[in-house]
């Protein structure tokens, strides 16, 4: 197969169960994904989003099919990918300074890390969370702690984004926020980004593609382009074809939705 | 129960030699292991006897245990003697586990869910077990006299205090969160602490068990070693005071297998009663 | 292997220097070796001794066998079974022709002499060797067989004394320091030993075969010393205890206990053989030992040669 | 530094006797505690010797043992020959326990981080440890000679197993998520080792070092007894073979005070690296 | 102070600070929650949502003020209150269903679990998550979680509920029916609830009253009355009234915004 330097993901019949659940988690899924877009999967609980996800990042491996990265299979996790999951997991012994040096200190060593603390205190006052370094994690909301697992996964600036679910628990306004800091990230570092979500709004703001996902098996079932213009403000959730979008993307959310679920 | 999908190894780097073997040692089935294991022990055991010029009456060859292994599982299959003697340790070994479990998990049920216990109840057997314990043995026979009643509780005594260790630990392993949801349900500290604490406490309490049931073994030989009287550590003070190191090493060896065996039912027990705290994905 | 004391011990100018390793870790009961020590009898002599105390004769053949001692204090049988094994170790000096064995029993049980034993419980402190030997042959000689009497294995100590309260044992099969223990220890003692094990020696003194023929005068001055230490516990054991001041404090706090040990191990040193001088063995001794031996199955080999086990050819040294 | 706001208890029936008692001695502070299971155990004590038909000397009466710990105080303190055989047995201790903590922290990750080390080595360590180790005694006076190193690691032999063991048990204490999350990172196995799973174990690893630094006391003073010649410990056998219990206790009591003493420091070194484990709100 | 029989929780100058932290998390919290309604706290992440919910659940004691439920002093849980928490919780050790029959054992003992099974089975269903009775915890989806722990919740039937961002993993389809469910539950129970959320239309579709709170220190900073008729059904989104509600909201949220967050 050729190597297309404008492809970042290339997924060709993937499937992957779980045998000993007995569960078809995902099927024949097929996707291309262009280097420096935004691309969202959205789908009922359940549909295999996060399996996707951990498939792409190297963490999980497929029951059959291909997935490459800038032209090469995906067999670990690669290192042009920072990943972000549901559930955000912050070390209880590490202060949240600390939490979001770890992914330097662990590529660049201790040095690395001291010398990038400005960069997560930036980081940090972009989530709204200076002042916060030296706390602990059990000391933090929840949604403090996610927004501390998003800067953890920012930190090394990775050329490919897997965010699952990043902003579940964070409030509208907040979420917007940093759905615009994702946004303004991936442009000026030509990252490449794809998001699990479940908000539709978000998904129509964020992507240039949003891949509606459908249970029983966890497929593909619809692929909408997002054709608006970038950079996009908040202002665009006004324009009457976010609103045709945000229909389309329900629609096909509704037609997702199996009877069993 | 718990599924445990393949995953991929950490890439990246070439991997090393190191661990290439180490990944082959990984995929040989436990008996190649454990004989592999059990080959090089010999190997560097006779290298020992051989070149470490070290003489036989301290320690014996391989060759000449193996012989006396021999002898010793011939003269166990035959019954009679060395089996009776074999039969009283193995029940001072049972009992004296059964009790030091049980009583050790209470100690330190009290140690690790209260105050007082870990202030002021765990200071006291730590105080006991770093004594000497063998120089309680002449008060056990004084009570207890010869039989195996003084010899089971001595094993007891000297593999209760890694089970009170560990339980007390274990006590500690509920996260907060869980905590907070058994609280939120009314739960009773007895609820909190069986239907929460104490499946979460098993990797603790299993860890503590193992350790336990080794030292019985070695508790119940020490106190047949200085209280006299039978059973098969008697045996192997015999045959060291004939200088029989052959037989010594025979006989403990033995032993050890029975040791090694219980050590399995422990096993296999945790992997029954904590199956999903069964090796995670690595 | 090798010796422990070589380093100056081929050269000649220079006083060669020996790794004893003794039986037991008493102070009272090797009480010779600690005031010949304190008293420089062995540099008089012309000797370096390092006095090494471990736990029983297994342990003294074992640190022999390695190389950490020259020589040491096993007792005759370990000796057989370590021959038996490969070993070439000899007993060279003989100092407690008397034995070291008490067969005794509550004074209050009304026994009085091994004869009152049938079908009592007798208390051994090990299974093995030495103890039971000396019952069976003190037992048989009174016509008893060995199925007429119990042998209880009891231990040391504590625990005999245990079985005494306990009512467990009538009598026991005690060494020197075991039985004043026990005497100190509040029970009334009656000695019931008899004549008959008189062949049973005592601890004595052993060396490699390659010790005795390479440096028998390191071996011969050392026993010198030692029984002029001995002759010196014998005149003034008050002053023979002051040696123990430094290694064994514990054991001089009741001075009553001290001396009574003292006193039972200059009985322990008084030679059965009258005409012989000191340190001597008879071969018929050694053959009695061995055929108890060959009896408790501590040794199998029937043809072994006691005459391996042992020589006297250094007591003319010794004793000149 | 981890935060433990004040919470309230379960309430819904009334508090029983039990839990009002319970409550009571929790709030004790610890000298009182202490002191209180102290009187008890003398109580006890001194009850058993009054009525448990066991003379003084099998079983000593607390007043003499009493007068037998200002003795045995009074030659500590005034130096010399008993402090010399302290200091000795101090030293075996602290050097077995170094050793067997680090040799064991290693063994324990071999079992607890490889297949192989499961399936194989542990069986091993297992045959060991299921021996009367103090059979090896003569072994290693026959290579490491009469001197401390001996016993010393006599001592390390003797604790060496509960470090394993907990080690080994806490390797798999990291969540699945936590090593998804180091994975996606592209940690290595060293990475994740230290940085993760080393932190997760520790609760593990300390219950097994707890275990390990009383264990050394017992293995040096065992190796004394056995391997005959100087230390404390020996002086607990003289005192034992003489019979003069009150003696044996009042030694025995000391060995065990720095039992405590050093169980206090591991204790105090949990406290400080594994801050973030300690007690959670209940 | 009279005991009013339609107040359920009513709290008065409650303040919480965390002494270590340095965390003034709630101050002056004063709020009266009738007996059958549905409220719901909404507010920027760290606002202190989820700590009021734990003192009113009494797992957290308030620094001051009172808060009393039916007219009595919280002291403790209270036996009349379910609580749902932000993180789900279940045991690795019990499968779906003995994780959502946990209450009931604990309450009532392993026979009452047994026999409630069949209610258990019903609310899985309700949640779509029927035929997953036998699986464990570690084989479901970050939302599949989530619906389980609803269910625990709710198979005691209790008469407050306390509910922590109970949909947050959930889509939205899935959860607008989530939404109409509770509403459902809460009217044929009679039951109270009180619900934390980021989902400005969530809460404006549920609650009789919405509480807007701020953050630096936590406060409510609003109290908005949604006065629409029930049962409502999702149609009522097309209503303009929602929207002027959901606008207002919206309003109140910015202004809960500090500069800092
Ligand atoms: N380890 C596992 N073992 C067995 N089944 C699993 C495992 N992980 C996931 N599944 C199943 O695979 C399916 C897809 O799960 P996945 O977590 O990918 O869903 P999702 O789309 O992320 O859902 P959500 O939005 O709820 O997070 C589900 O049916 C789930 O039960
Ligand atoms: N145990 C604790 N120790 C110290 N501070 C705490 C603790 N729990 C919460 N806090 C602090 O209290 C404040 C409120 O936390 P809370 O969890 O109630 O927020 P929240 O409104 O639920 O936020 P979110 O929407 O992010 O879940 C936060 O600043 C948080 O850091
Ligand atoms: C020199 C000498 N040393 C020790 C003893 C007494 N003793 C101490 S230990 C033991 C048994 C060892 O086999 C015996 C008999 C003795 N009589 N003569
Ligand atoms: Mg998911
Ligand atoms: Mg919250």
């Amino acid at each position: 197969m050729d190597v297309d330097v404008k492809t970042s993901y290339r997924i060709a019949d993937l499937t992957k169960s779980f045998d000993r659940a007995g569960v078809v988690a995902l099927q024949d899924v097929t996707l291309d994904v262009p280097q420096g877009s935004i691309i969202s999967l959205i789908g009922p609980s359940g549909c295999g989003k996060s399996t996707l996800l951990s498939i792409m990042g190297g963490l999980l491996s497929q029951s059959t099919g291909t997935v490459e990265l800038f032209g090469a299979d995906v067999e670990g996790p690669p290192r042009e990918v920072g990943i972000m999951f549901q559930k955000g997991t912050l070390l209880p012994w590490r202060s949240v300074i600390e939490n979001i040096l770890l992914p330097i200190e662990i590529q660049s060593g201790k040095k690395a890390a001291r010398t990038a603390r400005p960069q997560a205190e930036a980081l940090l006052t972009m989530v709204g969370l200076s002042g916060s370094e030296e706390r602990f994690p059990d000391e933090l909301s929840g949604g403090m702690a996610q927004r501390a697992a998003i800067c953890r996964m920012l930190i090394t600036e990775p050329q490919v984004l897997l965010l699952d679910e990043p902003f579940g628990a964070l409030d509208e306004l907040t979420r917007e926020k940093m759905d615009l800091e994702i946004q303004r990230i991936a442009a000026a570092q030509g990252a490449t980004v794809i998001v699990v979500t479940h908000s539709i709004p978000e998904a129509v703001l964020l992507s240039d593609t949003v891949y509606a996902m459908a249970t029983h098996p966890g497929r593909i079932s619809e692929v909408i382009d997002i054709d608006l213009p970038r950079p996009r403000e908040l202002s665009i959730m006004e324009d009457p074809a976010f609103g045709r979008y945000t229909t389309r993307v329900r629609r096909a959310l509704d037609r997702g939705h199996d009877t069993a679920a | 129960m718990t599924s445990s999908p393949t995953v991929h190894q950490p890439t990246g780097r070439k991997r090393s030699r190191v661990s290439l073997l180490s990944g082959w040692l990984d995929r040989l089935p436990q008996p190649a292991a454990v004989a592999l294991v059990v080959v090089i022990a010999l190997g560097l055991w006779q290298l020992l006897v051989s070149f470490g010029g070290v003489s036989e009456i301290i320690l014996p060859s391989p060759l000449s245990v193996g012989g006396q292994i021999i002898e010793v599982v011939k003269q166990l299959t035959t019954g009679g003697f060395l089996m009776g003697q074999l039969w009283i340790t193995v029940q001072e070994i049972v009992l004296g586990f059964l009790l030091a479990s049980s009583v050790g998990f209470l100690i330190g049920l009290w140690i690790g869910q209260t105050e007082f216990g870990r202030k002021a109840v765990m200071p006291l057997f730590v105080v006991v077990e770093a004594s000497p314990k063998i120089a309680f043995v002449p008060v056990f026979i004084a009570w207890f006299g010869f039989g195996i009643a003084s010899k089971f509780l001595m094993a007891a005594f000297m593999s209760i205090f890694p089970v009170i260790i560990n339980t007390a630990a274990g006590m500690n392993a509920a996260s907060a969160e869980e905590i907070r949801l058994f609280r939120s349900m009314r739960a009773s500290s007895w609820e909190i602490f069986w239907k929460l604490k104490f499946p979460r406490a098993l990797p603790f309490i299993f860890a503590g068990l193992k350790i336990g049931i080794v030292s019985a073994v070695t508790g119940a030989v020490a106190a047949e070693f200085i209280g006299g009287g039978v059973g098969f550590g008697e045996q192997v003070r015999v045959a060291a005071s004939r200088i029989a190191l052959d037989r010594v090493f025979a006989l403990i060896l033995v032993l050890s297998m029975l040791g090694l065996a219980l050590f399995g039912l422990v096993t296999l027990a945790q992997k029954k009663f904590a199956f999903w705290d069964s090796k995670k994905t690595t | 292997a090798e010796q422990a004391g070589a380093e100056g011990g081929g050269e000649s100018g220079e006083t060669p220097t020996l790794t004893v390793a003794l039986p037991t870790t008493s102070c009272l009961v090797s009480i010779e070796n600690y005031v010949a020590q304190e008293n420089g009898f062995f540099e008089e002599e012309g000797v370096t001794i390092n006095l090494e105390a471990v736990n029983g004769s297994a342990g003294v053949l074992q640190a022999i066998a390695a190389g950490q001692a020259d020589f040491g204090g096993p007792g005759a049988t370990p000796v057989l079974a370590a021959l038996e094994r490969g070993e070439d170790i000899q007993y060279f000096l003989n100092v407690r022709p008397g034995g070291s064995f008490y067969l005794v029993s509550d004074s209050d049980s009304g026994i009085e002499s091994a004869s009152d034993l049938e079908g009592r419980t007798i208390g051994v402190a090990t299974a093995d060797g030495n103890e039971v030997s000396f019952v069976d042959a003190i037992m048989s000689n009174e016509g008893f067989s060995t199925d007429e009497y119990e042998k209880l294995t009891v231990g040391e100590g504590g625990t005999a004394v245990a079985a005494f309260e306990r009512g467990e044992i009538d009598a026991y099969a005690a060494s020197a320091d075991g039985y004043a223990t026990i005497e100190h220890a509040g029970i009334d003692m009656t000695d019931l030993t008899t004549d008959s094990v008189d062949y049973m020696f005592g601890n004595g003194y052993a060396a490699p075969a390659a010790v005795i023929e390479d440096r028998p005068d390191a071996l011969v001055a050392y026993s010198r010393a030692w029984i002029r230490a001995a002759e010196l516990v014998a005149d003034d054991p008050q002053a023979a205890l002051e040696a123990c001041a430094e290694y064994q404090p514990q054991e001089l706090e009741d001075e009553d206990y001290a001396l009574s040990i003292l006193d039972l191990i200059k009985q322990n040193r008084t030679p059965v053989h009258e005409d012989e001088p000191f340190g001597h063995m008879a071969q018929e001794d050694w053959d009695a030992i061995l055929a108890d031996a060959l009896e408790a199955e501590i040794v199998t080999d029937e043809s072994l040669d006691v005459s391996e086990a042992f020589t006297n050819e250094l007591l003319d040294q010794i004793n000149e």
